[in-house]
């Protein structure tokens, strides 16, 4: 089948982006298709490849860029929430004059749009919130 | 993006605040981008959400805008299937016709022929 | 046409009140995160008759939580699957 | 820093579960922090926060540290007094003598004697 | 030595409720964000009696609420007032 | 008096963070002196720099950093929770190899020490969470 998952939430903050990729990795071991990651709210928090947890704790994410990477997979930060909360790709950054560009090379920034076409075009959506 | 298809049937569940968190404001979001792209909506307030009908809000006092105001522009957006919990309207006790917009009222066994009849569910 | 609900709150929050009051005759509730906790208490709930109850077993596991009888335990895989056979998922949180 | 002067009696009051957030840990890791800096040290496990205690956690399964073997460690730190609510124990079927570490089941109205008699308190 | 409360959560959340376990007579309670949603139906407590009953102004304006005349509405300055009038301060959410 | 503000919520995922500046900027107009205002947790987040909120919003972490500035005051960001939410300034980012550093130049990087010197040399300390 091919699936969407939408994650509301931060990494650290709640278990729900963690449970998010344990059922994204699942649905792909399992053969399914991801159509499509769409971070929202408080998820954009995890294309922040700043993020730098201890080295004995799970990294979730270094495990989303690499899942993203590893199955080319479309994954997707919604632009209004990563620019509210200072997540931004190189291009967003120059625009607004800020120094730093912290998100993740595997993330797009792009709209809500994109979760109304997951919407219409995957067999599923799984939501992932706290 | 791919092409939109046929429009699916989308119902939102709002169950927060309007300014004690970011969901409410979210949620209305999502709803009005599934709109401009012509999408079938229901939009229903549960639990703490109906606080966002709430007359009178003035949220410049602190800092923040409108949410009533932003919810009572959906109709102009063809957003018209708007329902309010009644259990979670008495338990505030709010009454239903002296809200910031105009909602109907249902019951907990409407919303769930309404979740039965979407393609997509989301709650916020 | 069935529903697969998911609740990831203890009985703290009135995500699984809510849940209950709209999920209907052959849906699923599945019990996530925190949810978990309340994986003793649900039965007695009289809506919670009418559905299928799981609850994530990583999770119970990771909580020290048994689960009662009438309570399904299932890890990731079977989440998807799950996810797979009903027509739509709502997430309470 | 300002040098630190005599020490302050400090009361944590922690109500989160252990994995459901990152608020249990956050809790726990200012706790530590006032412990190395030898201040008087109450911590106090109240609602949701006494599943921190429940016996024979394996958070291994979701990826995280066990809090419960974290909490364990706290008397080496002489961090020794250590309460949960007993309402908030019976309330989730908590039996005080099966927990993951040794605490004193207390009444609110013993908190509340603990909150008057401190400098500061923290809850999380 | 009396200690300041703040909630700022609704009635779907504990945060009120262990608040009014551990609060004793002459202790303030501050109702702010969230929390001012509960200033009518606050009163029906009977560890409330006790308690000098606020709520933050800009709060309820924002929000719509209009308190009962048991809980005293109060602005940012009179809760930098309160919190300097009180020994310390808890903080529920 | 002498007052430190704690503050554990992110700017616009709740409203603590902006009652935590409102209360601040209040103490400040009505005389008193903040000791200390200490970011932890989620609060980190008030410290990212490239926060970009749409320009008809409050912006909250552009009015911490005037605030800062203008009143000359202690602001700290918690190390570890900044690191793992991402939040980094540029030694930190040059010690984990990582493009990006964030943080504010108003807010500086250190442990939960400070909080304790905070408990000992403040009369009295505020709590804003969500």
């Amino acid at each position: 089948m091919k699936l969407t998952v939408l994650v509301h939430s931060a990494p650290y903050s709640s278990e729900a982006a963690y449970s998010a990729y344990r059922f994204t990795s699942s649905a792909l071991a399992a053969g399914h298709e991801i159509y499509r990651l769409f971070f929202y709210y408080d998820g954009v928090h995890n294309s922040n490849a700043s993020s730098t947890p201890p080295q004995d704790e799970f990294d979730l994410v270094k495990a989303w860029s690499e899942l993203i990477k590893t199955h080319k997979l479309d994954a997707i930060s919604c632009v209004s929430s990563a620019l509210r909360r200072g997540v931004l790709d190189p291009q967003e950054a120059t625009r607004y004059e800020k120094e730093a560009a912290s998100m993740g090379a595997q993330f797009v920034l792009s709209g809500l749009g994109q979760l109304v076409d997951a919407n219409t075009n995957s067999d599923r959506v799984m939501s992932f919130g706290a | 993006m791919s092409t939109l298809q046929s429009p699916k049937t989308i119902t939102f569940i709002s169950r927060s605040t309007p300014y004690g968190s970011g969901r409410a404001k979210a949620c209305l979001d999502m709803v009005l981008s599934a709109a401009a792209f012509e999408q079938k909506i229901n939009l229903v307030f549960m639990d703490d959400g109906v606080w966002q009908l709430q007359a009178a809000q003035k949220p410049k006092s602190i800092d923040a805008k409108d949410l009533s105001a932003a919810l009572s522009a959906l109709p102009l957006f063809d957003v018209n299937n708007i329902f309010a919990e009644s259990k979670s309207l008495s338990a505030r006790d709010l009454d239903p016709a002296s809200l910031a917009i105009g909602v109907k009222a249902c019951s907990a066994e409407a919303i769930a022929v309404l979740i039965r009849e979407s393609d997509v569910v989301y709650q916020l | 046409m069935s529903t697969l609900h998911t609740v990831n709150k203890t009985a703290a929050d009135d995500a699984l009140a809510a849940c209950l009051r709209v999920a209907t005759s052959g849906d699923s509730l599945l019990l996530i995160e925190d949810g978990v906790y309340q994986a003793s208490t649900i039965t007695g709930h009289p809506q919670a008759q009418v559905l299928k109850l799981f609850a994530l077993k990583e999770d119970t596991d990771a909580r020290g939580i048994s689960l009662p009888s009438s309570v399904t335990p299932i890890d990731y895989a079977q989440f998807v699957e799950l996810a797979c056979q009903h027509s739509r998922s709502v997430s309470w949180f």
